[in-house]
């Protein structure tokens, strides 16, 4: 397939991170659309949470919030939104915890709190919501974010959920035991933390995509693998998958006339 | 013990000018006809509490009835921002309101300490999270077991709490179903619970033992509005109005289309009006 | 992810000795039949934790199989004491045994605060009660928004927790439902969860969305023994044999009636037993 | 009516101090046969909750445990142990604990753990359970107890579950705010703390009940309040109720042959 947007080989390369028997924290917008295509294609086993309480779900439609009606009925069990925190985040029973960012640095943390200052900010974005928690409890992080410079940044105005700090062991300093952020894909492009510095590398270029691309999108100097791969352009199934989930989805969004 | 009420005197009876109110709802049940409620009787200088503060705040900040929020996840759900709260918040138009900021996980384990009678609640949390540096309600306490230092935050005890259900009973205890968020807990936590419900059944007889109900004895007032979550849901009655929400971020982008839209749909009507909202949906 | 297992094997490739056990049960689904298992492979030095020890850790500790108890309130519910405990306790027969003593609300919350994978759990609670004397685990903490002592309790963190519960889906989740005490909480905060199960349904669909249920993924093994509980009961299966309860107050009052009963109820029989003791009760 | 026994007067009279819109937190014995001949009379309004987590029981029979089959089936709803302890005793929601004791003292303190010392007791008892919360949370408790010298004894070799202490405002000082113990029925009385001291007086007389029996089953100097009441008998209806629900009770805890 040629055929395909940026957007869509970064949703299809998120879902392709995905195992069967993973357990996954799932966040609205990009997150739940690979989550799902991961369950429609070669995960079918998956359990999706989304932080609604809702466990084990298998939605026809993308949830256009986190607890949309159908994420219940099409659950294996619903739990208070507290024992979703205590028992099954902190609990330490997600294996992944799938994140975006308004801002995101090279280390995996991310700001979705404030740009600018915090108590006079320019623009007052939603805030953490459950990433704070989902950032350290989780076993490890994935992050899907569209690349630009305004979102890729040197330092970002707040910390709302930590990724590797200032990197190096900088979690395990801080008495973190998971492994926190080990896989960022954007649009053009799918990075890994480096294994010393964790400084977030390419390790594979999306098709058609070329370094320069990558810079210019991004506000700090790029580093890359040593082998750099080119991502595998998405298959007619996952193409035609995502693309059907997304026509099911417009479609149940729109008011009923 | 629960009155049945109108939702004029549930709200009038239940919340005061000054008040810490929680009008609670994880997407699942909001309970917008009582916040429109307390728009209408113009109850102001409002400490407000939610998880996800969502339209049904948006419009109370935006009618400046609210000097504080509490909150974790200030945004307008899968659609994008709260124009009204920003405005507050980065203008102080109408009013300048204070935030205290928390993580979604703090916020459900403080209900859930209020609920459970206790001053504070112990977690694992906010590590590396510059939250705990703009937030003083964010402390530690230090396990006399392990030595780790947990997060702590205060529990939540609103004066009153305002939720939406499927049912109550005759009797007066209330049933709720699907997804049930925190509102059990905000109930529980709280001075005064007050419930809109869609509609009143004999009794629970041969429900499942284990469904999540809320005793006659723990509630002060019962209103019947179907349609009262609109645009929110009701599970088994009607679905999330997602329309309205994407509506939501045009109407509140601007100041007198704000006022307007207040002014016909919040001012100029009463709670039968959401019967009609829903009807439509189902 | 749940494997479907014998119970010979559930409990030979889960429980070693010296391991930290709970075989939880409130009154309802205690799993005897996981028990019994556990005694005829001879698995001993074990820490046993549960709320209401009652028979099943009787016949445990009277087999010399338990060097340690945590416990809340080793009765026999509704009959009396507990006479193979008292003997261990007060005689050191057959072997002595350590115990560790709290009060129902902190085992529970100590398995609350295991399943959340804290340290510890922190209440209101001992005041004024002696058990926070003899008892070294019983500390406290500070709140550091009000100045309260509140206690601390560490959490439960068994190596493998037996339940029993109603169904198990062929993919291996498993509900339980009615009286549904602390199973969850005990499962969650173990290492290794085993549970017996009355029967094996192909799934849980059309069931209330807000039930008891643990993944497959929360649980290592499970085995099929219908009345498994016997001569606790499970709910919407079997009645509790309360006659049974009766006679335990005779059987335990004198070690060699014991040992016989012992021999030839639990040694000499297999776990296919179980379903014919409770054909009787239903 | 005059036909009646000492324990069946203690149930009677311990059923005619619960109210209609009490929520009651029931131990099992004659805290249950009380609470329910209460339901099955003057009460028929009272929330009778049991610590297995069954909310609002109506048993047609009384319980051999706390947590038979029969309390969940005819409950209002049935939570979690954990949710039992903490969102509904801890909580604040019960009006009043009912507790039994093997020792107690006339300041209302319960010993079920020990005789003798801890670490080698001469009995070991079941211990506390419940009742150490139960005794600081509900909003005041009520005892019931058999009289005997062994039972009513003037020091308690264990503070299982804490009353009045010392006496006084002992509850107050250690930061405790409900009021503890304010009645105990026994099979030959009924005992008000004096408002004082908090020790247990007689204010009542069970009929045919002679001050000297009263002495002789209780192991400290008894003190009497200034106006002594007889204990109205049993009504018919109040005997009928009591004898018929142990009857149900003892037929249908017989094995089934």
């Amino acid at each position: 397939m040629s055929d395909f947007t940026p957007n869509e080989m970064m949703t299809i390369a998120a879902a392709r991170a995905l195992k069967n028997d993973d357990v996954c924290f799932v966040g609205i917008g990009a997150p739940s659309a690979a989550c799902n295509v991961a369950r429609l294609t070669h995960a079918p086993g998956i359990t999706l949470i989304y932080e609604s309480g809702t466990i084990g779900t298998a939605p026809d439609v993308l949830p256009l919030s986190i607890g949309d009606g159908e994420l219940c009925e099409t659950a294996l069990s619903t739990v208070s939104v507290p024992e979703m925190f205590r028992y099954w985040l902190m609990g330490g029973r997600i294996s992944i915890g799938f994140l975006g960012a308004a801002q995101l640095d090279r280390f995996g943390n991310i700001n979705t709190t404030v740009i600018g200052d915090y108590a006079h900010p320019k623009v007052r974005l939603p805030g953490g919501g459950g990433a704070p928690e989902i950032a350290t409890s989780c076993g490890e992080i994935f992050i899907t974010l569209k690349q630009a410079p305004r979102s890729m940044v040197k330092k970002i105005d707040f910390f709302t959920s930590f990724g590797h700090g200032e990197g190096g062991d900088h979690r395990q300093r801080l008495g973190i035991r998971t492994k926190g952020p080990t896989l960022l894909i954007t649009d053009l492009a799918v990075w890994r933390p480096d294994p010393e510095t964790r400084e977030f590398t390419v390790t594979s270029l999306h098709p058609g995509v070329t370094r320069e691309m990558v810079q210019e999108t991004c506000g700090w100097p790029v580093r890359y693998a040593a082998s750099l791969d080119e991502t595998p352009p998405p298959t007619g199934l996952e193409l035609g998958t995502l693309r059907d989930l997304q026509a099911r989805t417009a479609a149940a969004h729109q008011r009923k006339t | 013990m629960a009155a049945f009420l109108s939702l004029h005197d549930a709200v009038a009876e239940n919340l005061r000018p000054g008040d810490t109110v929680a009008f609670e709802g994880f997407t699942h049940l909001i309970p917008h006809a009582a916040a429109h409620e307390a728009i209408r009787q113009g109850i102001g200088d409002l400490t407000l509490i939610r998880m996800t503060p969502d339209i049904v705040y948006d419009q109370m900040i935006g009618m400046g009835l609210a000097k504080k929020v509490v909150f974790s996840y200030a945004g307008n759900p899968g659609v994008g921002l709260l124009r009204r709260m920003r405005d507050a918040i980065e203008n102080g138009y109408p009013r300048a309101i204070e935030t205290v900021e928390h993580s979604h996980s703090a916020m459900a384990q403080a209900y859930e300490a209020g609920a459970s009678g206790l001053p504070l609640a112990v977690f694992r949390g906010y590590k590396g999270a510059d939250l705990a540096k703009v937030n003083p309600d964010i402390r530690s306490v230090t396990c006399p077991f392990t030595g780790e230092q947990l997060a702590a935050v205060p529990a939540h005890r609103p004066d009153v709490t305002f939720i939406h259900a499927q049912k109550a009973s005759a009797a007066g205890d209330v049933l709720i179903e699907g997804i049930i968020g925190v509102q059990k807990e905000a109930a529980l936590a709280a001075k005064r619970a007050v419930v809109t419900v869609e509609e009143v059944v004999p009794d629970f007889k041969g429900l499942h033992p284990n469904l999540c109900i809320l005793p006659h004895w723990t509630i002060r007032a019962i209103a019947v509005v179907p349609g009262g979550a609109h645009p929110s849901y009701t599970h088994g009655y009607y679905p999330r109005d997602n329309a309205a929400y994407l509506e939501w971020d045009k109407v509140s982008a601007d100041r007198d289309l704000f006022a307007a839209w207040m002014q016909d749909n919040v001012l100029a009507v009463g709670p039968e009006i959401f019967a009609s909202r829903v009807e439509a949906l189902k």
